[in-house]
């Protein structure tokens, strides 16, 4: 699914938050969002599924394929939604719902939009919970009787489990451990590689975005300050901002026991 | 005084109610318990910063928690400052008294009908005797706070939580927490949601917390002011390598290793630890 | 388990407290039986004979453990003045009572529900604060008001489409069930209106809070339209909060709609009640407030577990236990 | 409850039931303990019948007893009775069960028990007669009678006296349910010439005004005993459907001072000035208009009865200038408290407080439950003024009992009235009557607001309701309802 | 680092209070004052406030000016809405009643706020036996009627203000307490209040700080149906003798006086119940409209505001 967002403004309460913001992402096309926290990337997320704040105002254009989500209907976006794009929220511990146990999480997006028998859901929930590294016992607890990076993983599931077309992944993880977060890129990379769907993907981890984009744009307060391939910001970052992200990321880069393993080394070798 | 332990967990056991599909409601009897910690053990002392790693659902969380009083252990000893904290014990007055938390979750532990100023502010006034600071002092400590995380204090003070954005209020979290000097933090996945100028700031400042330069409280025997001490959970290596002076490496929660950072990371004796490592190193 | 056993435990104790409350507390009220039946000009001896015949002049103590030692074998005693078994006194008037609060209720559920859910679901700010003030209104009509309004609608005889009988209940009860019926659609519509408004706000208050929770965006990211979400997701996070609502609401509805009894000349609960305070008719005063406090800590109980069963958040909080401060 | 209507003589359709509609429920049927009037206006003369019985007029006439002599000293009744007489658990009655049912009054203290103080002894000289005599002569005694002192019960019948009843008049209890309704059946056994002409009759018991009213508007009911006379303005004015009547009775609206001394009242100024400044029939208009103005402790129905309200007619200058003789005025007032039940409405509070304000007295208004008006007035006597309606007939004895709540102790009223009661002419009694009457009214131990008449509204088509006295004598076997009028409009 | 950290504050002269309780309550008067329905119930209670005060020195007729010959008389020049069951001006008891009423309600919110803040306390203590009890004690009181508790406070208090205030207050505490339990609960087990438990704050100050300001919307319309149910139980209680004293005027004094007439007169009792009607349908606005005003989770105006004020100061 191609992206294409122009013109974009968001404001809430007369403050504003995104302002004239362009960004595209092609088919296939795995785009990264970095940026300060603040700088809007959330907002601009949620503007691509029409899920804003009731008190926002957006302007601007944000076409999925041939669809225009500003002011589109809810009930062309409700078909959207979860059957093309999948959305992992920020704070899976505010999102999740308190009340459903994992599996019918995971679940619901396909009970809204295909017309699968129970097991087949059981069946292909349990595969999704394999994928993103969960035990299948998992599917019968609920939200509050898992930790951190369970629960970030469960979000992840929920927004995979349909084989969307667009991923829209905000920070997806931030609560994992290395190697699980190695996993779930895998993971996101993959289903976007073979199956030529397409995602963009918020991070502050920047060895994480490097392995997960090809291409990313660089949001300072609002604004898109900077684009380009991953590679290319992470070597040589043009604006102010991307460079003091950039250096930052550098000094708290890994270092192996013989020695300096930069960043830059590391972004160099793909 | 540094080789004395400030707080020393031992031997904590720790489980959960494990709930399966087919229990209804009449059934009777004590629910099967889940263990999530097996005879852990870990201590900080003052001045120094000790990392928990450890895969997702290691139980990494539940050990903070319990080391903090804040969750009960099924066995096991807690002990702060040598008295050992227990329900009402003086050793978990003294804990709580002395100690501060940042929660994984940033939203939830801010109280969300509290402007950013009062959630930040509330440890001091908390604290102020015991550290013995005027009440003017609160304000210009509280911004000095949040300036210290990257917030600006001018534009921040007057916010409240649900306009904030993740790593917004995952910094005034960890602004409340080092606001009152305390001689313990525990920050339970701090900087997850922040961007990477802004980790390297607020790791300089635990750095200069952990130093003791501007602490106020002074330890009689020595003089010199009181070196605080930092648990930190932490997904990151690269954060870890950068702040930790000794890790505990944790495994379906069990302690598969822990020593100096620089040994931990530079030679791990157990293959869990170097696929960590080696995963971090994308 | 353990926690409804707990409960349990907590309840035979609240009963037996309640029990000691509610006989001290109704020896302080003036007056006896006695006197109320010996009339007002009757002498004082006639009196005192009286009160030596009923048993009203033995040791408060013993008379506490007379009632408690039958109570205890079910046995709720007998009415002083009417002379009849206290179990069958409120079995009557609970079979005009329970069936007018039931179907009152289900009225209410029925009206409060789907138009609190409409008030949030609205999309133009004007219709949400019409239905707004419409629950609020209908929250504040007293009920001796709205009752007089809907008899003057529709009271037989008396109503504007005079078709159901305003007042009384048949000669027969429930052996004339046709009848039964009728006579209670106007008091019932008058209960179900008015707890149906609150009701309404209610639901309007606890889904507004949860319309903006993140998850109501993850339902509606998995597919849902808003007011899919708002009604399958939230309706069933305010589940717990209604749950208590209406819990609460039943059980004050037993009391509840004295004014309602009075007004249709229904001879249930409520009423009773207070025509036996007002003839000091302790025995079944106390047995029918204990029977009332039993009644209500049933409700509690069941909202407590109910709440347990819909929030899995508190079902098994016994986890790692919290340690208090 | 359908109106199937059994064809009668003019072609009117006669209901099968009839449904009244009163307002005071009885709590249980146990006429020989509990007090109050709505016992013994549903079931004296209906259900129970008494030896003798009274008519409407408060007069004594045959019942069980078909006549009867007194000696000439007064000691000595002998009552002969009816024959064939059954109970409606079919019973034989005879003079056995009378003078068990008298002599079981006496010995077992039943309610009114003390009426028959004078009598010595109650005997069946054969089946047919019974003699009562005394110890000393009491010209109320035929009176009292009438009341439950004289109801006859069943000697060998085994029932609950609180749920049900057992009696020999024209109707039998069928179902009775406390605080709602009495349902009476035709006694198919019954005796006498009182046979039942309407087969059911349902009483409810409407406490709340304005479902009494639906009810007679929606036809639920076809009488409506007793409705004030404000209320009943719907019906007056629609003649065409209801009837709309006042009846005597015997209800004294009672303001009574405590009088015993150290009593703030104990000062007869004081009383005089109250009864000066009472504009009863201000009060009466108020309240509709049908009440009487009475001026003394005696009502109309009651033997020595004398209009007595020149007395103490209304004066404004007087009472004041009364007051300010014990030295109180509208700037200085004198406070007293007026308690009475919340039965009677605080619209009567209101005006007396603002009726007696002008002369010196601040009126504060108690309105109580009236089981706590019965412990702290009736039976501590502790109050300054009080409020009942003393509905009772023939209570004028209450006068001469210094014990009783009001404390009013005049020897000269306690002689008169022993000799009226000793007296054995009807004459004799009454002028000894009302001359302690008038002696109580002049020394002002209460004022008596007014003389309540009943008010009832009846359907059209409902004959042989009667009107006066209804609140204590409601003979019910009369009472029919004829459809054919109705629908005749 | 360091002079990074050392940002000058200028406003350290207790800036807490400069957006404090006076702006803050202007803001949450604003919002309010803005939709329809906040106007109209600021203005009817607002309008009850001064008819209360006036009726202290005025009423176009005395209170006791009773006129038996004139009774339940149609409206007219010399009164406005008609006279009583005694002749009395139904427009001067009205004014009069509506100070008893208000010192009714203002009481009744206040005891049954306490009553009830207090039983909230004790619920979401940590002591997980004081929390289980009392929830069970406050379903066994619930369950008395208000109508009997009332009956027997009048025995040592006769009827009185006090009566109907301790009666209703009480049940009214105990509902606020049932009702604002699962917000208190939610509160009181969130990570914010761990966080300050970490911090050494006492159970105390967590009740009062935390756990009372979220459930503030709870209260806020619980005590609104408080207030409005107070005026209709006042009227309830009146009329059974057990309320406010006779001769004291109030709504329900002239309420229960002529809703006995209504058949007959309909009028008369039109005005009593048309004020006490549109007061309480005032009052149960107001809670409505408060919750969302007051609380800054919902009304965005208070947090620019606190913003706001913020970036005015650094000025
Ligand atoms: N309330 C609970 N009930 C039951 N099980 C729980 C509960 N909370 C946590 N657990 C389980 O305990 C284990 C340890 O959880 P914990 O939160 O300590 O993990 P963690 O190391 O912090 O993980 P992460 O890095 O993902 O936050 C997990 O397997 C989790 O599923
Ligand atoms: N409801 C709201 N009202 C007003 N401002 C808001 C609201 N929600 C968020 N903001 C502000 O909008 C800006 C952008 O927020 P957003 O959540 O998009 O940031 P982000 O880039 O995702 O940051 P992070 O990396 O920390 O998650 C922030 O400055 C935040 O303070
Ligand atoms: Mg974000
Ligand atoms: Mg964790």
């Amino acid at each position: 699914m191609s992206v294409a967002v122009e013109g974009l403004n968001i404001a809430i309460g007369g403050t504003t938050i995104v302002a004239d913001a362009a960004l595209s992402i092609a088919d296939g096309e795995r785009v990264g969002l970095i940026g300060s926290s603040g700088s809007g990337k959330s907002m601009i997320s949620k503007a691509m599924l029409g899920l804003l704040p009731l008190n926002a105002t957006v302007s601007g254009s944000i076409m999925l394929d041939d669809m225009q989500v500003v002011g589109a209907a809810e009930r062309e976006l409700a078909d959207l939604r979860g059957r093309y794009v999948g959305t992992v929220f920020q704070n899976p511990a505010a999102s999740l719902n308190p009340v459903m146990t994992v599996g019918q999480q995971i679940g619901l997006p396909l009970k809204l939009h295909y017309d699968l028998t129970k097991d087949e859901r059981v069946e292909r929930v349990g595969a999704m919970l394999a994928k993103v590294g969960l035990a299948k016992e998992i599917a019968v607890k609920y939200p509050h009787e898992l930790s951190g990076g369970q629960q970030q993983r469960v979000g992840i599931a929920t927004a995979l489990i349909t084989s969307p077309r667009f991923i829209i992944a905000d920070e997806p993880t931030t609560a994992l451990d290395s190697m699980s977060q190695r996993q779930i890129v895998d993971l996101l990379t993959s289903l976007v590689d073979d199956a030529g769907a397409s995602m963009l993907f918020i991070t502050h981890d920047f060895s994480v975005l490097a392995r997960a984009t090809t291409r990313c744009y660089v949001l300072e307060s609002g604004r898109i300050a900077e684009s380009g391939a991953t590679a290319e910001v992470l070597a040589d970052p043009k604006t102010p901002e991307s460079e003091r992200l950039v250096s930052a990321a550098r000094s708290l880069t890994l270092r192996s026991a013989d020695g300096f393993q930069s960043a830059k080394g590391d972004s160099h070798e793909r | 005084m540094s080789d004395e332990s400030l707080l020393a967990a031992r031997n904590i056991n720790a489980s959960f109610m494990d709930r399966n599909m087919h229990r209804g409601l009449f059934d009777f009897g004590r629910m099967p318990r889940r263990q999530v910690l097996f005879d852990v053990s870990a201590e900080v002392r003052a001045g120094e910063c000790l990392a928990v790693i450890g895969a997702s659902g290691s139980g990494k969380t539940t050990l903070t928690r319990i080391m903090l009083g804040l969750a009960a252990a099924d066995s096991g000893q807690i002990e702060y400052r040598g008295a050992e904290v227990r329900r009402g014990s003086e050793g978990l007055r003294a804990l709580r008294a002395e100690s501060s938390i940042v929660f994984q979750d940033p939203f939830s532990s801010l109280d969300p009908r509290w402007t950013v100023e009062r959630s930040v502010s509330e440890p001091l006034w908390l604290r102020r005797r015991a550290l013995g600071f005027a009440t003017d002092e609160v304000a210009g400590k509280t911004a000095q706070a949040l300036a210290r995380v990257g917030l600006d204090p001018r534009t921040f003070m007057g916010r409240y939580p649900c306009d904030l954005s993740g790593g917004q209020a995952q910094r005034v979290a960890i602004a409340r927490a080092i606001v009152n000097e305390p001689r313990l933090i525990l920050a339970d996945e701090p900087m997850s949601a922040i961007d990477v100028a802004a980790r390297v700031q607020i790791l300089e400042t635990f750095q200069l917390i952990l130093s003791g330069a501007g602490s106020r409280a002074v330890d009689p025997t020595t003089g010199q002011p009181v070196k605080p001490a930092i648990i930190m959970v932490s997904h990151d290596l690269g954060v870890v390598q950068h702040i930790a002076n000794r890790i505990v490496v944790l495994r379906e929660g069990k302690v598969v290793e822990s020593g100096a950072t620089e040994a931990v990371l530079g030679d791990p004796q157990s293959d869990y630890t170097r696929q960590l490592i080696a995963a971090a190193s994308l | 388990m353990r926690f409804v056993i707990r409960r349990l435990l907590l309840f035979v104790v609240a009963l037996f407290g309640i029990s000691v409350v509610v006989f001290a507390a109704l020896r302080i009220l003036p007056g006896d039986v006695a006197s109320i039946m010996a009339g007002i000009n009757a002498p004082a001896s006639r009196v005192a004979q009286l009160r030596e015949q009923l048993g009203l002049n033995r040791p408060l103590v013993a008379q506490y453990f007379d009632w408690m030692g039958a109570l205890v074998t079910g046995d709720f005693g007998t009415s002083i003045l009417t002379g009849r078994s206290v179990t069958a006194l409120i079995g009557a008037r609970a079979s005009i009572t329970f069936p007018l609060i039931i179907v009152g209720l289900l009225i209410a559920m029925l009206i409060g529900l789907p138009l609190g859910c409409a008030a949030v679901l609205a999309r133009s700010p004007r219709v949400r604060m019409a239905f707004h003030v419409l629950a609020i209104i209908g929250g504040s009509v007293p009920a001796l008001w709205g009752g007089l309004l809907l008899i003057l609608l529709f009271g037989k005889g008396v109503g504007l489409v005079g078709i159901l009988p305003s007042q009384g209940f048949p000669l027969d009860g429930w052996g004339e069930p046709v009848g039964a019926m009728l006579s209670l659609i106007l008091p019932a519509f008058t209960v179900g209106i008015i707890v149906g408004a609150s009701l309404m706000r209610y639901t309007r208050a606890a889904l507004g809070d949860l319309a903006n929770s993140g998850y109501i965006d993850m339902a509606r990211s998995c597919g849902m339209t808003r007011t899919q979400a708002v009604l399958r997701v939230g309706l069933r996070l305010a589940m717990p909060q209604l749950v208590s609502v209406i819990g609460l609401t039943f059980a004050s509805m037993v009391t509840g709609v004295m004014v309602i009894e009075n007004l249709f000349a229904l001879p249930g609960i409520g009423n009773g009640l207070v025509t036996d305070v007002g003839n000091r008719d302790l025995i079944a005063v106390q047995s029918e407030l204990f029977l009332l406090a039993a009644f209500f800590l049933t409700i509690g109980l069941i909202v407590d577990v109910l709440h347990r069963l819909l929030d899995p958040r508190l079902k098994n909080a016994s986890g790692v236990s919290e340690v208090s401060a | 409850k359908k109106d199937n209507g059994t064809a009668s003589g003019n072609g009117a359709a006669q209901a099968n039931t009839v449904t009244i509609g009163l307002k005071l429920a009885p709590t249980n049927l146990d006429i020989r303990n509990t007090a109050g009037s709505a016992l013994d206006q549903i079931l004296i003369g209906n259900v129970y019948e008494g030896i003798v019985a009274r008519d409407s007029k408060n007069q004594v006439t045959p019942a069980i007893a078909s006549s009867w002599e007194e000696s000439k000293d007064g000691l000595t009744y002998t009552f002969h009775l009816n024959k064939n007489m059954v109970f409606s658990n079919g019973d034989t009655l005879d003079a056995e069960d009378v003078a068990w049912s008298i002599n079981e009054l006496i010995a077992k203290q039943y309610h009114d028990a003390d009426a028959l103080e004078a009598v010595s002894k109650v005997e069946a000289k054969d089946a047919d007669t019974v003699v009562i005599t005394l110890k000393t002569p009491n010209s109320n005694l035929l009176w009292t009678l009438t009341g439950r002192a004289g109801l006859v019960f069943d000697k060998d019948a085994k029932y609950d006296l609180k749920t049900q009843a057992v009696g020999s008049g024209p109707y039998t209890v069928a179902k009775f349910v406390e605080n709602d309704s009495i349902t009476l059946k035709a006694n198919e056994k019954y005796w006498g010439k009182n046979k039942a002409k309407t087969p059911t009759i349902v009483v409810k018991y409407l406490a709340d005004d304005n479902a009494a009213v639906n009810a007679l508007k929606s036809g639920d009911v076809q009488v409506l005993a007793p409705i004030t006379e404000n209320l009943a303005e719907p019906f007056t004015s629609d003649p065409s459907k209801y009837v709309v009547k006042a009846g005597d009775g015997t209800d004294k609206y009672v303001l009574g001072f405590n009088n015993a001394s150290g009593s703030k009242l104990a000062d007869k100024r004081i009383r005089q000035a109250i009864r000066y400044a009472i504009n009863h029939d201000e009060l009466i208009a108020s309240r509709g208009g049908a009440d009487k103005a009475l001026g003394g402790p005696i009502p109309s129905l009651d033997p020595g009865y004398e209009d007595l309200t020149d007395l103490y007619p209304y004066d404004q200058d007087k009472a004041k200038s009364l007051m300010a003789a014990v030295g109180y005025s509208e700037d200085k007032p004198l406070e007293l408290t007026l308690t009475y039940a919340n039965i009677y409405g605080t619209e009567l509070g209101d005006q007396l407080r603002s009726q007696l304000k002008p002369i010196g007295i601040d009126l504060k208004v108690n309105v109580v439950e009236f089981s706590t008006w019965l412990q702290d007035v009736y039976t501590n006597h502790d109050f300054d003024i009080s409020l009942v309606d003393h509905n009772e007939s023939h209570d004028f004895y209450t006068w001469t009992d210094p014990t009783y709540y009001f404390g009013y102790d005049n020897k000269d009223v306690q002689k008169l009235y022993a000799e009226g009661i000793a007296a054995t002419t009807d004459k004799e009694r009454d002028a000894k009557f009302a001359e302690a009457a008038k002696l109580i009214s002049e020394d002002a131990p209460a004022d008596w607001l007014f003389n309540y008449r009943i008010t009832t509204a009846t359907a059209k088509g409902v004959e042989g309701f009667p009107f006066d006295l209804n609140q204590t004598v409601l003979p019910l076997y009369n009472v029919t309802y004829s459809l054919a009028e109705f629908s005749q409009k | 680092m360091s002079n990074n950290t050392q940002i000058t504050v200028s406003h350290n002269d207790g800036g807490r209070l400069r957006y404090g309780f006076a702006g803050r309550a202007a803001i949450v008067l604003k919002t309010m004052w803005r939709r329809g329905e906040g106007k109209f119930t600021l203005i009817v209670l607002a309008l009850w406030l001064v008819v209360a005060l006036i009726s202290l020195i005025w009423t176009p007729q005395s209170l006791w000016a009773t006129d038996g010959y004139h009774v339940w008389a149609k409206p007219s020049a010399s009164h406005w809405l008609g006279t009583d069951g005694t002749g009395a001006d139904v427009f001067s008891w009205l004014m009069a009643g509506s100070r008893t009423n208000l010192l009714i309600v203002v009481l009744t919110v206040a005891f049954s706020a306490l009553w009830g803040l207090l039983l909230v306390s004790a619920m979401v203590a940590r002591a997980s036996a004081l929390a289980s009890a009392s929830v069970v004690v406050i379903d066994a009181l619930i369950s008395i009627p208000t109508v009997l508790l009332a009956l027997i406070l009048a025995v040592p208090l006769g009827a009185s203000i006090t009566v109907i205030v301790i009666a209703c207050g009480f049940g009214y505490g105990l509902n606020l307490a049932r009702v604002a339990r699962p917000s208190a609960l939610l509160a009181a087990r969130s990570s914010y209040v761990e966080s300050a438990l970490a911090n050494g704050a006492s159970g105390w100050r967590i009740l009062v700080s935390h756990i009372i300001p979220n459930i503030v919307p709870v209260l806020a319309v619980q005590l609104s149906l408080s207030a409005g149910t107070a005026v209709l139980a006042e009227s309830g209680l009146t009329y059974l003798g057990i309320g406010v004293p006779s001769g004291m005027p109030s709504w329900g004094h002239s309420l229960a006086t002529s809703v006995k007439l209504i058949n007959v007169f309909p009028l008369t009792v039109l005005w009593p119940g048309l004020v006490v009607t549109v007061v309480v349908v005032a009052l149960n606005i107001f809670g409505d409209v408060l919750r969302d005003a007051i609380d800054p989770v919902t009304n965005p105006a208070l947090r620019q505001t606190a913003a706001s004020a913020e970036k005015e100061d650094e000025r």
